[in-house]
């Protein structure tokens, strides 16, 4: 059992990526001639997914039936590298932290992948785009399966690959293209933090073994100061992998890609990758609790900044892009602060309601014709009741309303953050909370309800396929009842999450009254009242095109961060290699060469003046050269 | 005195030079040349005398001989020259300015 | 060496005579070299070919007289017959051929002034050869190798031709390689065609 | 003629490119023939890989005395590091035959003298054999881009020439140097490199002579700040110049000081490591930040193969194993994928009768194929995982953090910068909307995508199973460090005070 379980730890990266290179392959091969019909290329593109998802199903279960100490699977491929001290092998290990990203990654990714195939129906290179996806998969389980950094790492870079490909999926406009350029290109800034923080734990306590469960256990040889700064460093590849402060920037603008890649890549599985990781590595920040400070912090303001910016957005997508970052910021305020299996679980109940939004948007955008801006809908709850309830659930567990899922993970990361003294961090965090039930419920009124703002797209709108509404109304159950699995003890719960995560993270329990822990309750249950009611109160009956100006002008334009970092950054790379390329490499590169060619073609204009060109004046040459030997010889001589 | 036919020999050659870098013409130039091997043949027989052996008459015969094949061959570019130039001016090749 | 030593018996009589024979061919010699000198500075000095051709004639035939007094009788015979007989009439026969008037000759304007600098650069070579002859051993003996007579058969045909084809073969048949192709390499030059090129 | 493999694979080729030059045979003939020698080299090339045990030592050595009176021989053989290289060189020979069409014979006959020289320059065992490999290897590459480059032609061919010559003239002085050192200590002649290495070198002579090589092979592979006859010379080159410039001989360059300047100048190097470490990864920068500057895809390829070459550098200069292995390990994953890109570049050059990026774009939409080929060797010049490019970057960072961590940081910049310019390039040749100069873009034919494959096959096997090629570096990379650290005792040992009398 065991063996077999070790052996679908490889198969399940494996599946979707075959059918990608197969996938890619009949792509390729009937790109000029003759395509294979789509319907071929949708049933490829499901059976990796789905066959990943049985396994991981599979793995689950039977690490269930492991003693708790023992909940580990580990299989070695290969020896990937392996020069002096660094052996790395290719290597997959399953314990409850990977299996539970397992589990919702391969279920989410199987639904998304499902609901594609009405999403893209109409495009002319479906084949690619399931081979985008289906890499992407892989890519993704190699990140939660890796059983050491690197392998993570080749996960890290394969989804960062993917999200470029699939932003830039319409490469015909320029500003996708640049979408994609821009967020394969803020990760990889994210992945220099990364690579440089795996080199600095390398020779920390690497040359033992170099995957997750030998760093555990040399895990105290680390020096402090190191330690600090592996953690720091891997939390830079957290901020640009999950769109952190400072690097959130390409988020928004990778909804440029097709909705569905946001759903998958940029609000359930992707962007939690840098959560994940630094769960991955709770054992080293446990050690140094001042990087665990700075991850929280920079992850409330996160959401704190990124909350304010979804309240002026006026496209669907964008709004829920800010929320997902807004909510990334509560998770890592969650495992900044050692709440791991907190944050963890923020992550996979956010996994199902993101999704859920997302793709419910999906089909309104489906629904109007690749129309997202959403002072253009209005009144859509008649015509797409389905897709309005199923989005009003992911809504509700978005906003926090209590007994859907997000309002038990947000509350316990909150809960955390109070009970372990960082009071701040809760009061911004209860703001947030209030702040996002305002910006979710003025996106659905303003979208689902008051008057259609556009008659004629409004006739248009019809319910999707099934193919479509069945995952949005399986997502919805998730998103409603995942909550109900970390279900407080206050409640009479059994918190299963926390246990379950208990053996792979280093968790700090904090506690306290229960009367606190009503209180905290209490105060998010609040803000999201006075949320919703804010909202209520100003598109409850519909409302027009706002004219924004002052405080709001400057964060509808996001604080024009995009412009300062044009200017600081983009513009002095390309202005300094104007300036090399210009100036510098000729001029001063090139200077010395230049002198010396210089020298000869001087010596040379001043020889040329001897060259006549007549051949006795050479031979009078020949003899004074002969005369003045002779006259030099002749002194020794007699 | 062997002496004064090296000395004869020797003056000889400075005159061939001289004409070779002070005269234009192409034919004076190539008699220099000539002047100049008969005053190498005539130290190489003094020589020969000298040391009473008669290699050095033997070279001088193949000197003859060169100057032979030298003369044929430079009377060819002579009038290759005149023919095409119409002059016989050694400015007329510049070819050499660099 | 011995071979080429004299066979006359050295009586009064013929050692008078013999003083008398060197005084001879002193003058002999002066009497030469001046007209050969003579004949090479008309070669550089008149302007037209012509002229110094037959200037350099009356060199080439000094010089074979010369020849003759150093008792190289194949050469002096040689010299008359190649250089003062073939070339030069080769060459005379060619500056007649191309029929050149006054005004196809360069105009030579500072001949005096190259010669004269010529002289003047000229000067320190000719010297430093002259301090390398006469330091040469033997140089200045009254001929070679303190005899004066040689024996009859010095510069004889059969004695030349006998190191020639036994000493110096390879170089021989090397410079009869070099005649002949010297002969097709003027062929092929004079004779080409206006049209060639 | 497999007792002589080495030689076979040098002279084949030379002689057949001999022939070719003298004789009239058509075009596609010349064509033939090269594709048959290549491949005939290349199944020389498999069987000698088959053939190689791998222990560190040179293989398949065949030794014969060229002049005895100065000791010059004829030496050859392999040892890892130049196994690799070799095989390099010979894997992607044959694609430029299978690829190239439209030249004339003297561009066949040329590329394959230059397979031969490097060849030779590869396996030589003697200074004074290396020397002239070296220098014959260039004559070709003269030639190929003085007479089929582009219209910067002439002064583009000067430069590089001229450029490289002074650097290798300098080296030809420190050869002599120390063949003269050498029969100073010993009293025989000798310029084998392996008993040159027990040549003990002092003062200000030896850090000429090392510096004499060390010039030699910083133009050639160029390092920093010797590589302005790089963006001329790969951009006016024809594709197949360009491609054997950066493929291979850049990495005879860096190949030559892991074979030549390691075990001589061991002390030397250690000591001039950082300032060239630093200049390495100067030069990754320098030319990183120039080429985001480039209107030329061409020449923007040429930097970022500068810079490249740059981070290759950096991992000789790191002296420790991960950085050495790394560096070499990159050499075949820059050769293969700058080599594919550069004949890609030269495709779209034939093809679009233009080197403007801005002159292009919407290829991706007209050829698929294409687009997926480039955006492979892209992404594996960018060091993305999953591809060669990632191993030997991963391992030259990893090392360069341990010799230092300012060079390591830097060094791990390359992450981004590459990305930078080559997405933008990307996205305006490929991406964006097609105009009427690309609507007709046709796509690659059969045979060159059959050329193609193998080199990207190779590619993404190196990248996702590395260590077989790792398993032929380690071992002589080792050897080479482990000269270097123990001519660092001995120099420790020369840099202790008088007074203390360690010896006894």
């Amino acid at each position: 059992m065991e063996q077999t379980a070790q052996f679908y730890l490889g198969l399940i990266p494996l599946m979707p990526l075959i059918g990608a290179v197969l996938i890619g392959l009949m792509h390729v091969t009937t790109c000029r001639g003759e395509r294979f019909p789509d319907k071929l290329y949708a049933v490829l593109a499901c059976i990796g997914p789905v066959l990943s998802c049985i396994m991981a199903f599979q793995v689950f279960s039977l690490l269930r039936t492991l003693p708790v100490e023992h909940r580990i699977l580990v299989h070695k491929v290969f020896t990937w590298i392996s020069v002096g001290e660094l052996k790395i092998s290719m290597g997959f290990m399953a314990d409850p932290l990977s299996s539970l990203m397992l589990l919702f990654v391969t279920f989410i990714g199987s639904l998304i992948h499902v609901y594609s195939i009405g999403y893209m129906a109409d495009d002319k290179t479906y084949a690619k785009f399931f081979g985008y996806m289906n890499l992407f998969l892989g890519s993704m389980l190699i990140l939660v399966l890796g059983d050491g950094p690197v392998v993570m790492f080749v996960g890290w870079e394969g989804v960062g690959l993917c999200s470029y490909l699939l932003i830039s999926y319409y490469n015909e406009d320029t500003s996708n293209v640049l979408a994609g350029n821009k967020a394969f290109i803020v990760n990889r800034i994210g992945d220099l933090g990364f690579v440089l923080g795996m080199a600095f734990l390398f020779w920390g306590i690497g040359a033992n073994g170099f995957d997750y469960v030998s760093l555990k256990t040399n895990a105290h040889l680390l020096p402090q100061a190191t330690c600090l700064l592996v953690c720091l460093l891997l939390f830079v590849g957290a901020t640009g992998k999950s769109a952190q402060i400072p690097l959130y920037v390409w988020l928004p603008d990778a909804m440029a890609g097709p909705t569905p890649v946001s759903a998958l890549i940029h609000a359930a599985t992707m962007v939690t990758a840098g959560v994940y990781m630094v769960a991955r590595f709770s054992f080293l920040y446990i050690q140094v609790p001042e990087a665990g400070e700075v991850v929280a912090w920079i992850g409330i303001l996160t959401a704190l900044v990124s909350a304010i910016y979804g309240m002026f957005q006026d496209d669907i997508k964008k709004v829920l892009a800010y929320s997902t970052v807004s909510q990334l910021g509560y998770m890592f305020a969650g495992v900044g602060l050692s709440a791991y299996s907190a944050g963890i679980f923020h992550v996979f109940t956010h996994a199902f309601f993101k999704a859920l939004l997302f793709l419910g948007a999906g089909s309104v955008i489906y629904a109007m014709h690749h129309e997202q801006n959403i002072w253009k809908m209005g009144g859509l709850k008649k015509k797409l009741p389905v897709t309005y309830l199923t989005m009003l659930v992911g809504a509700l567990a978005l906003s926090g309303c209590p007994p859907f899922s997000g309002f038990f993970s947000k509350d316990e990361i909150l809960f955390s953050a109070y009970a372990s003294g960082h009071k701040e961090i809760w009061m911004i965090g209860v703001l947030v909370a209030g702040m996002t039930a305002y910006y979710t419920f003025r996106m659905m009124f303003v979208v689902f309800h008051g008057q259609p703002h556009s008659k004629t797209s409004f006739d248009h709108a019809h319910e999707p396929p099934p193919v479509m509404t069945v995952p949005l109304v399986i997502l919805a159950a998730g998103a409603l009842l995942a909550g109900f699995l970390n279900f407080p003890e206050l409640f009479g719960g059994h918190q299963m999450v926390s246990g379950w995560l208990e053996p792979s993270v280093a968790d700090v329990h904090s506690h306290a009254e229960g009367s606190t822990e009503w209180m905290v309750m209490g105060a998010s249950v609040l803000a999201f009242l006075i949320g919703i009611t804010t909202a209520f109160v100003k598109f409850g009956k519909g409302a027009e095109l706002p004219v924004f100006s002052g405080f709001a002008k400057f964060a509808y334009n996001k604080f024009y961060i995009d412009e300062l970092y044009d200017m600081l950054f983009v513009q002095p790379y390309k202005t300094i290699g104007a300036i090399i390329w210009e100036d510098f490499d000729p001029n001063v590169t090139d200077g010395p060469r230049k002198t010396v060619a210089w020298i000869y073609e001087l010596a040379g204009d001043i020889f040329r003046l001897v060259q006549t060109g007549y051949v006795r004046v050479y031979a009078i040459y020949m003899v004074i050269g002969l005369s003045l030997i002779s006259l030099l010889i002749s002194q020794t001589l007699n | 005195m062997i002496l004064n036919y090296l000395t004869l020999s020797i003056i000889l050659f400075c005159l061939g030079i001289l004409g070779v870098i002070s005269r234009r013409n192409v034919f004076t130039v190539f008699m220099s040349i000539e002047l100049m091997l008969n005053a190498a043949n005539l130290a190489f027989i003094t020589f020969s005398r000298l040391h009473v052996s008669m290699d050095g008459q033997v070279l001088a015969m193949m000197v003859i001989a060169v100057a032979a094949a030298e003369a044929s061959l430079a009377l060819a570019v002579v009038i290759l020259l005149h023919k095409h130039k119409g002059v016989l001016d050694t400015n007329i090749f510049s070819l050499l300015k660099g | 060496m011995n071979c080429w030593q004299p066979r006359v018996r050295l009586t009064k009589k013929n050692i008078r005579k013999g003083a008398l024979d060197i005084m001879f061919a002193e003058w002999l010699f002066f009497g030469l070299a001046a007209l050969s000198v003579l004949g090479a500075i008309g070669l550089i000095l008149f302007r037209h070919p012509m002229n110094g051709a037959m200037s350099f004639v009356v060199t080439l035939i000094s010089l074979a007289g010369l020849y003759a007094l150093l008792s190289a009788k194949l050469m002096f015979a040689v010299q008359l017959i190649v250089y003062a007989g073939a070339i030069m009439s080769l060459i005379i026969f060619i500056i007649m051929f191309l029929n050149i008037q006054n005004s196809d000759l360069p105009v030579e304007r500072g001949k005096g002034i190259f010669l004269v600098g010529g002289a003047v650069v000229i000067a320190p070579i000719a010297m430093f050869l002259y301090k390398i002859m006469r330091s040469l051993p033997g140089t200045r003996n009254v001929m070679g190798d303190n005899t004066y007579f040689v024996g009859n058969g010095f510069g004889d045909v059969k004695e030349v031709g006998l190191i020639l084809f036994n000493h110096w073969l390879l170089p021989f048949e090397i410079i009869s390689i070099l005649l002949l192709i010297a002969l097709v390499g003027a062929v092929i030059m004079a004779g080409k065609r206006e049209a060639g090129k | 003629m497999f007792e002589h493999i080495l030689s076979s694979m040098i002279f084949l080729p030379i002689v057949a490119g001999l022939i070719l030059l003298l004789t009239p045979v058509t075009k596609n003939c010349a064509r033939a023939i090269g594709l048959v020698i290549s491949v005939a080299v290349l199944v020389l090339g498999l069987k000698l890989y088959a053939g190689f045990i791998g222990n560190g030592g040179m293989e398949f050595v065949e030794k014969c005395t060229l002049i005895p009176s100065l000791g010059i021989d004829y030496t050859l053989g392999v040892d890892g590091i130049s196994l690799l290289i070799l095989m390099t060189a010979v894997v992607l020979f044959p694609s430029i035959f299978l690829i190239f069409t439209t030249k004339t014979k003297g561009y066949y006959g040329n590329l394959l003298i230059v397979q031969g020289a490097m060849a030779g320059a590869v396996c030589a065992g003697d200074l004074i054999l290396f020397y002239i490999f070296w220098e014959v290897m260039l004559l070709p590459i003269f030639f190929m881009i003085g007479l089929y480059g582009g219209q910067g032609k002439v002064p583009a061919t000067l430069k590089i020439t001229l450029y490289t010559i002074a650097g290798s003239l300098l080296m030809l002085v420190a050869i002599f140097y120390l063949g003269v050192a050498f029969h100073n200590q010993f009293g025989i002649w000798s310029f084998n490199i392996a008993t040159m290495a027990g040549l003990k070198l002092h003062g200000t002579m030896a850090i000429l002579a090392f510096a004499g090589f060390m010039l030699a092979f910083a133009i050639k592979i160029p390092l920093f700040p010797f590589h302005t006859w790089l963006p001329d010379a790969y951009t006016e080159g024809p594709a197949a110049a360009t491609f054997v410039l950066s493929a291979i001989m850049a990495k005879i360059g860096v190949y030559a000081v892991i074979r030549f300047v390691i075990p001589i100048f061991g002390a030397e190097f250690t000591r001039y490591a950082l300032v060239l470490a630093y200049l390495g990864v100067i030069g990754m920068m320098y030319c990183g930040f120039a080429a985001i500057a480039q209107k030329d895809y061409k020449r923007l390829l040429a930097f970022s193969s500068a810079s490249h070459m740059g981070i290759i550098a950096l991992g000789l200069f790191c002296l420790n194993i991960q950085a050495l292995t790394g560096s070499l390990f990159q050499i075949v994953a820059h050769a293969t994928s700058t080599g594919a890109l550069f004949l890609f570049a030269g495709i779209l050059e034939e093809r679009m009768k233009t080197r403007k990026i801005s002159d292009l774009g919407g290829i991706a939409s007209k050829a698929p194929v294409f687009a997926m080929f480039f955006a492979i060797a892209m992404l594996a010049s960018v060091g993305l995982p999953g591809t060669s490019g990632f191993i030997g970057e991963f391992l030259i960072i990893l090392g360069a953090i341990k010799f230092n961590v300012v060079i390591g940081v830097l060094a791990g910049t390359s992450l981004i910068i590459g990305v930078c310019y080559m997405l933008w390039m990307f996205q305006r040749v490929f991406f964006e909307k097609s105009n009427e100069r690309t609507a007709t873009f046709k796509d690659l034919s059969s045979a060159e995508v059959l050329a193609f494959l193998p080199i990207l096959i190779l590619i993404i096997v190196m990248g996702i199973y590395p260590q077989p090629f790792i398993q032929k570096i380690e071992p002589a990379a080792k050897i080479q460090l482990s000269s270097i650290l123990h001519d660092t005792q001995v120099a420790d040992i020369n840099a202790l005070p008088k007074g203390t009398n360690l010896e006894k």
